[in-house]
């Protein structure tokens, strides 16, 4: 990853302007999913529920307990303190909502792998049957096909990650784009959103291609298009992402008293 | 008739050598049934196939690195936010371990499904876009909807001859009380043929039936109960300790190569006594457990 | 944004006439959700088809006796021990209802189907070998198991509209807590597209969330709540009070005919509001209350 | 119901006799499981857990306990109370290990009509378009056909009951006999007893038609084939059935204190 050289002095890390960039995008009525390690995205959803969306229920894949109350906030997705929680379900009554396609509004993915057109591969790099990096598996990601609203993040954003064609398709974006997208009349609304450390971008609604929406703070344009293996859609205007505000801070800050998102 | 049984005796007597579907408990970093895992290994049981939950780590790579498997069906093996699992990296990278690859909705729908007796399970559409049925055509095929004449993705059920699981707490009949996150153990326990149960430990059954609805596997499920107090580590048993991600870390840089991941199973688990190996980590552990004040589900409420 | 509202408010809004699939919680004369069930007579809302739960029993032959429904799913619809459903027997043996012939097992696959957004679901053999299929071609069908060759029966998925379900309590959210027996109202709300509950009480999201894992439906199925106690009645509500059979038997007499039936709910629902019916009613539910000693399961335990 | 005339002086029930004659085919491996109106097959298996067959389960369909502990005995099978018990599932379980057909090893059933092969109908009598009757419907009956030994208990034993063929088959016993039965090859053991207030029937292996075993105290052979609407195959000779012990008689109304099974 490329940072600024003044990165450090900023009154907040890259994973906490992620949360804030997630946060930012998350409404009242939304009914969110995250899975594997995904405290970056719990965070976003107390976060949200905790100023402009208290009635946003989160779902912590893994352990699924809804609403989970953080503080401290925890990397992994089935631990234990995530039951601190206003309720829970079973993995099972996840996966059945998750193929209901009409109550969960938003998954967060990521993958080893993201394409031009949001596709996301998490199972393997180079030749399947030899592959040059096998990667953990593809988990929940087939459901990208079927949930409101697919919020990508990554913590990689460099040409491995960010490439035209994922090697192996296991989390559905817009496919191979329009036609293909419009023929297959997925339940989901597709990919809306990737958030990386450099930038946020979306997604052209006529060429469904990624296309960068604005830069983090002491980034620049060029060093986005140089992390990106593909040819990323760039306006001739591109804004600076917004900062955290204060009390976005102070809310993080009261959550994450491990510091699990300091980090960077 | 009590089925409480020594670690060693349950394993000799209901886990045959060659197994050919064994499934293993637990999720991510959670509840993984180690001590049955390390007693498989020391009896060198291996296993034709093996399921994973959705999210295999410690449960599969172990069972990896000691080469007791020929075939893992899994939508996920790795260490979370820890990292990969490097056994089944290389495993699979190098072609001596094959991969029927899943999806999390076809892993728990496939369990209900052979839970069921369900001749095959029907998905939601989505999983015909990926490249997954592309490559597991053993697990996924495609029929006629007779309701509407579209061709359907569909799931062959999940049926393991053998699974191996963790309880917070069971009576000598085997009813049991998981503790926090189920996952998909309860499925796989509705699903398998013959269950090995390891608990943190065994309880009356005037105790059990205190609580009816708490106790999520019912003991006509399960062949074996063993009492291992640690038996998780170096994993996390919700309600009692969480993971030790030093040791997870150990591991992976000690199974970077093959020879280290060898190295790591004899010293570890071959050489090693179960009581041995509890004996040694007894400090780790008690640094790990969920202290009192600090339990997010009281222990008054762990048997809901 | 409290999802809390009035009997008659939560039916006006989220209960349209002439609804296509509307489903109805509880099973034989338990948890039936009465409350709702009479303010949808009373506000005249036809329902289309109805669904019940494996066995359906006043909150079916109610509907029936006050002639809101044109057809039926069920598996069954009586009044166990007590004797047969007099309107029910009477409307399909006039043929003024039309039964959708079910059995348990596709009931409750049907409803996950439903909640999964599976296009079908396949059924374990034998259902074949009943006459139920060869009379229900709308809900059983069959199709070629791809892993085998075989033609094996498959059921449609039931994705009801609107679901009335009891539940002990709840917060203004909808996050519910179901005491005691869940039958299969889980599914129903995880199918449903529409979720009215009525509880005993409303209790605040601080007291839920003391017990994350009691909670059985989660508030965002939820669309309204209406907190009615003695709601149930005269069906047992789990954790409250026990059904009246006394007032069975006097409905079962009086549904005798139709005129009969037609009177009783002119004058037990039709010209009384909910709150003059319960009032009515009170010294029966008082005697027919759990007493804390003699509860089965505590109320410590009731959240589980 | 035909009834002897000394049937009021004898110390026990029809309905006693009848969880008795149950409680005494079950084994110490059963996994039992009971639907609607089950007090007896419940007084049955517990009775049984309770002498001979300590580690037999008992599942009450509806509430889906397990082992309830009874005492009082609950006419209804969804019971609150029945939640005394040593554990719990779900009713989804309960389905499920129903389509298994390798764990479940008994099921209680009964009918509108049973017919000469064992077949239960719970539906209608009569054409089923225009039915004479209409049964409230069949539940779980079509699980007879997956069950390791169905065994039958009815209240009624009259011509009308007990017909040639079942007007409506909801649930499957060795269908219409040998051939028929060996061509479905289904997985459950088939019915296996037949309990009624007269007496008890079993099987005949080679045309798995229904044949008496034993008449109760005080009823005559000829009262059941009266009471027979299809030819029973009535051995030369045929036994009384044994008497309910002192033993589980008084187990019985420890277990029965509201006696539900006092009255017939």
């Amino acid at each position: 990853m490329t940072t600024s050289s003044n990165e450090n002095s900023r009154p907040f890390s890259r994973n906490e302007l992620m949360a804030v960039e997630l946060a930012n995008r998350l409404r009242n009525d939304d009914v969110t999913v995250m899975g594997t390690a995904s405290a970056i995205p719990q965070v976003a959803c107390r976060l949200a529920q905790l100023t402009h969306a208290p009635d946003l229920y989160s779902i912590a894949g893994g352990t699924c307990s809804v609403n989970p109350h953080l503080g401290p906030v925890v990397p992994s997705c089935c631990d234990y303190d995530l039951l601190r929680a206003d309720t829970s379900l079973s993995l099972n009554d996840v996966v059945l909502l998750e193929g209901r396609a009409d109550v969960l509004t938003v998954f967060f993915a990521g993958g080893l792998q993201i394409d031009a057109y949001g596709n996301c591969n998490l199972v393997s790099v180079g030749d399947y049957a030899h592959p040059a990096l096998r990667g953990p598996g593809t988990v929940g990601l087939p459901f990208l096909s079927r949930v409101g609203r697919v919020l990508i993040y990554t913590q990689s954003h460099n040409p491995r990650t960010f490439v035209e064609k994922v090697d192996f398709l296991s989390g559905p974006g817009f496919l191979r784009g329009p036609a293909d997208w419009k023929a297959a009349d997925l339940p989901g609304g597709g990919p809306q959103l990737v958030i990386t450390p450099l930038c946020t971008m979306g997604f052209d609604p006529d060429s469904l291609r990624m296309r960068l929406e604005t830069v983090h703070p002491g980034v620049e344009v060029e060093q986005v298009r140089a992390a990106t293996g593909f040819e990323l859609i760039i306006p001739d205007s591109v804004p600076v992402t917004p900062e955290p505000t204060a009390e976005q801070l102070s809310i993080i800050r009261t959550l994450d008293t491990n510091g699990l998102l300091k980090g960077k | 008739m009590s089925k409480v049984l020594a670690l060693s005796e349950a394993v000799e007597r209901f886990v045959p050598n060659g197994v050919g579907l064994l499934t293993v408990g637990g999720m991510h970093l959670h509840n993984n049934p180690m001590a049955l895992i390390r007693e498989v290994i020391r009896q060198d049981r291996k296993i034709k196939r093996l399921l994973t939950s959705p999210c295999g780590a410690l449960n599969a790579d172990l069972l990896i690195a000691a080469g007791m498997i020929d075939e893992i069906a899994t939508s996920y093996v790795g260490f979370e936010h820890i990292g990969l699992a490097p056994c089944f990296r290389r495993a699979v990278e190098g072609g001596t371990v094959k991969v029927l690859e899943c999806d999390e909705a076809y892993i728990t729908h496939g369990l209900y499904a052979g839970a069921g007796g369900l001749p095959f399970i029907a998905l939601p559409k989505g999983i015909e876009f990926t490249d997954i049925p592309k490559v597991n055509r053993e697990n996924y095929s495609f029929t006629t909807d007779p309701f509407t004449g579209n061709q359907v993705p569909v799931g062959a059920p999940l049926k393991p001859d053998v699974a191996l699981l963790h309880a917070y707490e069971a009576d000598t009949h085997g009813n049991a009380v998981v503790a926090g996150g189920h996952f998909v153990d309860r499925y796989m326990a509705l699903a398998s043929k013959t269950v090995l149960l390891q608990v943190e430990k065994v309880v009356s059954t005037e105790e059990i039936s205190k609580h009816p609805q708490g106790t999520t596997i019912p003991g006509f499920l399960v062949h074996a109960v063993v009492e291992v107090p640690g038996g998780c580590y170096p994993t996390a048993s919700h309600g009692a300790y969480q993971f030790d991600d030093q040791e997870i870390v150990r591991y992976m840089n000690a199974a970077k190569d093959e020879s280290g991941a060898k190295e790591y199973v004899r010293e570890f688990v071959k050489d090693t006594t179960e009581i041995e190996y509890l004996d040694n980590v007894a400090g780790r552990l008690s640094q790990l457990r969920y202290g009192d004040g600090s339990l997010p589900v009281a222990l008054s409420d762990r048997k809901r």
